[in-house]
């Protein structure tokens, strides 16, 4: 008979149910009313802008767009969780999180309206941009967090990351260096059960993804993403941990994808429409409003004005995206180097002449 | 016979094989049901089955291992690389293995893969979707890449990748997969990878480009014609190793030489192909020979993807300037 | 509290102790007393041709040489246990393997003599050569495990990897795959406890190297690997769950680099004697030669007249590799590619006639 | 002042910033207690303890990786790749990310990385040991590409690379690590990232090249003077961007040209400079220009690289024939 000599357990934590009934132990954060209001208004706030993304993609107003419909709880329940010293490293769809983080709608629309000033974040100083190629941003989280830590800064480096990225090699190379030096970061899966149209299945035999920490040394916890107290208990937990210098913590949110891959993706190809409508039953604002509401902490009149506000907020946004004139060519070699070499400027020369001469291409 | 695009004579190239080669698998994201984001592979799982078209796990590097492992073996893997943004993590796999393990096993094992790809910009896509980089890939030894530049070469040289005994890089460019439609013969008749295409004759100027960028120099050759000038445009379609000899005739004639390419200037494939003729044919050279390319900065984002890419104009009057020169 | 969704063991397999003690069970190897008797006399004949590769390194007659002391129950074991039709994915060091499987000394001799034509392999077919590139060996190995299971075809791809290469991507990437399309593939990592002067402890906090299965959902199976016994009758059962279909399984060995890295390397820079002095307590050969002795199945003048056997064949071996000569700069150009392109010969001819113009460079 | 090696010049630089700036940080396999395998870090991690030298995991995307994360947030990495034929994993990283971070986010944030490796063949190494693969770092937009040829240039390329606000490919020609010695004094003096060095003057030829095969260039220009050819050796150092003005200065002069580089000659860097020089003083040119570079081949096994490598009689035959072309 083998001896066992190593031995390791997942955990799934849930609080609310679909219907907002409690089902687990409910963190802190259940009893501060004011907080949970201010998320959900995040969560109903980002939702709102998504659904007018894709509006705008649709009239021809923006360039392809990523919706974040249904990863609400997860991407504002990280957004809330961190603290704006910590840094975040973004896919490309946690909206939610990056406007609880100061990044403005105009610069989302303006990165997806295909202008780089999109990612120049006015107001959020330190966070990633949006990584669009698959699991790169786990490595630079790594690479953060130790900085942190060989500063002995009490900063935590979050990314998060998609149950299809997690068969990129950096996924699993930036769990291993967090764990080798303990580093302060908290890396999240976002498993919304496809990659484009490759079902969790397809991508790995894994029965959960959270098992992937233990191939690092770290400890992987699985969570409701839909369920808001459920993301925070967790990620509080987790990113607590990576603060006090405890180390990393891989956090696999069960959540689902309810819109296409992006406007440029047809879902209906690939996939069936009974499995949409029972993910769109387990969607994450309905029982966050229903656990509010029957507490009297959110009314239907609350739920009025604050989409009328949103919606204003949308609309202004929108302007100042639509507003926002051509970047000049100038900009695509001006900040290439922190100095301009004398080769790029003569192409820059050439360029800004080439445009002069047909201002039309 | 109907008249097909580029990304359906694709599709036509990889049913051919499919069918006629029980060798050939196709690998890639995306690839099985959704029939590839390009939807280059539309409809071949249905047909020939998942054990002929295999949608990957998310990781391109292991595309490639995976494809130089198969081949290794004996079959001839046929994988996609959904942008070529995302084709860096093969270039381990393909310059350390793929190039290599023929001529370190003196030829006991060999590598006959493909690696496709969308490739360029002008399609106001998102970001990392608009790059060109097959420079990186012709500088591998025992690597061949190729690109097409309209439905029929797309066909033929497709097939000839496939067929061809060794590893295979195949650029699609994307803004020409649904331009142009051609009537495309499903004959199985290969094209050679051995030769450039001449697409129009002329005997003041060359113009050499490859790619989407065909579009623009065929359009800047008609400019020319306008004012009497007659260039030959040359597709030099087989981007590594290359035909010089189609090019060096061709200068040889005009003694006046543009490159065109899409990809940043530094390095690109438009310097190496100004030296060779420098070099081989300076004397027959009556003006300095010119590069007319996208610059050395990264591709940036679709607002300004046309500043980006070398225009009509540009080519127009690089044109001029060495017919002056 | 949250429930627990998944639940893993990882199994350690132990045969025999390092005094060739019987401590687990035995599999039926251990009544096939030729097969056993030939193992142990594959493992000294790679343990003398070992000694004299690196001898001839000091010497100057073989370029930098990574020796496998230490390593001969794994190396020997995994030749032994594969069919000639499957294929070996090897690192740089399994010369027990590779001899078993029809690679020969000379060919050894002349790959760390600076010779491609020690990778032609002329009675080995379709093994790969060695993989210096660190973890690119495990895809390929998966890409073979693909084809085999496409074409129903009842072969095993075995790849095998340090402590070290467990932490490439690419090595995650391989097992990920396996373990989606259920390849008959089996992964083999020998924790021989360093990665050059990277000790495991900086390499990974995972606790064992065999957990690292978990991530992809194979199972993970540790063995002392200087235990024959054990290290077959685990191969034995991973080999066969392969190639019956059931799926791929991970293997880690544990086992001990008593050399230097390889001969460019001083390990004394960067670890004790007294742990590489702990290790010679537990090498492989000791124990099943005192397996077999006792059990009369090998005596001391068995082992002198083998080891003379060996040292013959090893000296013609070394006589076969110095007396072949320099390969022609022409074989740099002609494997290539399948046909020579114009360029390539044009290339050739100048490398051909500027050889003739300067014969010594 | 004792006189020292290439790779002890390059200890002494990194020891420098390490004493001198706290944000500098070395990472890479085997640089702490074994002091890297070619000892360029000996002595580092017990004078700066483990929180400034940090022996990392095997995996190459990883520390460019993280050497990106760590820069962004405010450190300067220092990363080793143990030698060129491992850093293919990076070029992911490097070329859409650190080359990349500036521009995409409008100057918010950058990355002040170094990636250090050794590189090139000649040194008897096993396989993949011996690559130069500077062409391909070369092709990245943002990225530097520095390589030093002396002690001397190894301290002062070092060091301005390590302080340079953007990231720095910086290959170092294991073939000089130990050849020759030089007084370097270690004033802290980084030199210009935007030049080239002129090595040797001369009104008749100019030869240009880069790392090791300065070397050969400098004999070769040895040999020509013995038939009283002058030929001006240029040291381009700073790989990307290219300072052409030092060239094509030169060339203005001899009218003649040759560059020497040891990577492949399909896509190399010498295409590049040949391609910029034929450009822009074509007519300056009294011979067609000339590459002498490695083969488009695999770097063979040791056996042949000498015979892959560019030798000093190859070199001064391309030389005569250009001059006398
Ligand atoms: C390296 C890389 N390969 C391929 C792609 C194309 N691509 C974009 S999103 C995507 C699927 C990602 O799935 P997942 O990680 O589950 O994230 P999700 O989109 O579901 O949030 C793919 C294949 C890419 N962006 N980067
Ligand atoms: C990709 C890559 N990076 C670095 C190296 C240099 N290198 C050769 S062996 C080695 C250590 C390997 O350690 P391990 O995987 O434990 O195997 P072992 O040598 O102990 O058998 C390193 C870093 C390499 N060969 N390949
Ligand atoms: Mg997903
Ligand atoms: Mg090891």
């Amino acid at each position: 008979m083998p001896s066992i000599v190593a031995h390791f357990d997942v955990p799934l934590v849930r609080c609310l149910d679909a219907e907002g009934r409690v089902v687990g132990d409910l963190p802190p954060l259940a009893s501060d009313t004011e907080t949970l209001r201010a998320i959900f208004r995040a969560m109903l706030r980002v939702r709102l802008f998504d659904t007018k993304a894709v509006a705008l993609q649709r009239t021809g107003q923006l360039g392809t767009y990523a919706s974040c419909l249904g990863h609400e709880a997860l991407h504002v329940g990280i957004g809330s969780a961190l603290r704006p010293e910590d840094a975040f490293f973004p896919t490309y769809r946690e909206y939610g999180t990056q406007l609880w983080r100061g990044v403005k709608m105009s610069e989302i629309l303006l990165f997806w309206g295909g202008d780089e000033r999109g990612s120049a974040f006015a107001e959020q100083p330190h966070d990633f941009p949006w990584a669009v190629p698959i699991g790169t941003q786990m490595l630079h989280a790594s690479g953060a967090a130790l900085a942190f830590r060989l500063r002995h800064e009490a900063r935590v480096a979050l990314a998060i990351i998609g149950d299809g990225g997690t068969s990129q090699g950096d996924f699993y190379e930036a769990l291993n260096a967090a764990g080798v030096w303990s580093l302060p970061a908290v890396f999240v899966v976002a498993n919304n059960r496809w990659a484009i149209s490759v079902p969790l299945a397809k991508q790995t035999a894994a029965q959960t993804l959270a098992q992937k920490a233990i191939a690092a040394g770290l400890p992987g916890v699985q969570v409701d993403g839909n369920d808001l107290l459920a993301v925070r208990s967790v990620l509080d937990d987790a990113i607590e941990r990576a603060r006090r210098g405890h180390g990393p913590t891989l956090v696999e949110a069960l959540t689902y994808r309810l819109s296409d891959h992006t406007t440029a993706d047809d879902a209906r190809r690939y996939r069936g429409k009974e499995e949409v409508d029972r993910a769109w039953a387990e969607e994450p604002l309905v029982r966050l409003r229903r656990f509010l509401a029957e507490r009297g902490l959110w009314t239907e009149a609350e739920e009025k004005r604050w989409t009328e506000r949103c919606q204003e907020d949308i609309e202004e946004a929108v302007r100042a995206y639509l507003a926002t004139g051509k970047p000049s060519p100038a900009d695509m070699f001006d900040y290439t180097f922190a100095t301009l070499p004398a080769g790029l400027a003569a192409q820059r020369a050439e360029a800004l002449a080439a445009v002069e001469a047909s201002p039309h291409g | 016979m109907a008249k097909i695009t580029l990304v359906e004579a694709i599709n036509l190239a990889l049913a051919h094989e499919l069918a006629h080669d029980p060798a050939v698998v196709l690998l890639g994201e995306d690839i099985g049901p959704n029939g590839g984001v390009f939807r280059a592979t539309v409809g071949l799982q249905e047909r020939f089955g998942e054990g002929r078209v295999l949608d990957t796990p998310l990781a391109e590097s292991m595309i490639a291992g995976l494809a130089i492992g198969m081949a290794a073996m004996g079959l001839k893997p046929v994988a996609e690389i959904q942008f070529s943004g995302f084709i860096y993590p093969t270039v381990d796999q393909m310059i350390n293995h793929a190039g290599r393990l023929r001529t370190r096993t003196r030829g006991r094992l060999s590598v006959p893969m493909v690696l496709r790809t969308p490739s360029g910009a002008g399609i106001h896509a998102p970001e990392h979707h608009s790059e060109s980089n097959e420079a990186l890939f012709a500088h591998m030894p025992g690597v061949r890449v190729v690109t097409p530049s309209s439905p029929r070469r797309a066909y033929g040289l497709l097939l000839a990748a496939i067929r061809d005994p060794d590893p295979v890089v195949f650029f699609e460019p994307t803004r020409l997969y649904r331009l142009h439609k051609q009537e495309v013969e499903d004959d199985g008749e290969a094209l050679p990878l051995d030769t450039c295409f001449v697409l129009r004759e002329g005997r003041d100027i060359t113009l050499v480009s490859w790619g989407a960028m065909i579009h623009e120099t065929l359009e800047a050759a008609h400019v020319l014609a306008e004012t009497g000038v007659e260039a030959e445009v040359i597709d030099l379609a087989t981007l590594s190793p290359i035909d010089y000899e189609t090019i060096l005739e061709s200068v040889a004639r005009t003694g006046r030489l543009v490159v065109v390419h899409e990809a940043p200037r530094t390095a690109g494939l438009g310097g190496e192909i100004l030296a060779e003729v420098a070099e081989r044919a300076g004397y027959d050279l009556a003006a300095p020979p010119v590069r007319v390319t996208g610059y050395d900065v990264v591709t940036p984002l679709f607002k300004l993807e046309h500043e980006f890419m070398p225009s009509v104009n540009r080519i127009v009057a690089a044109a001029r300037r060495v017919l002056e020169g």
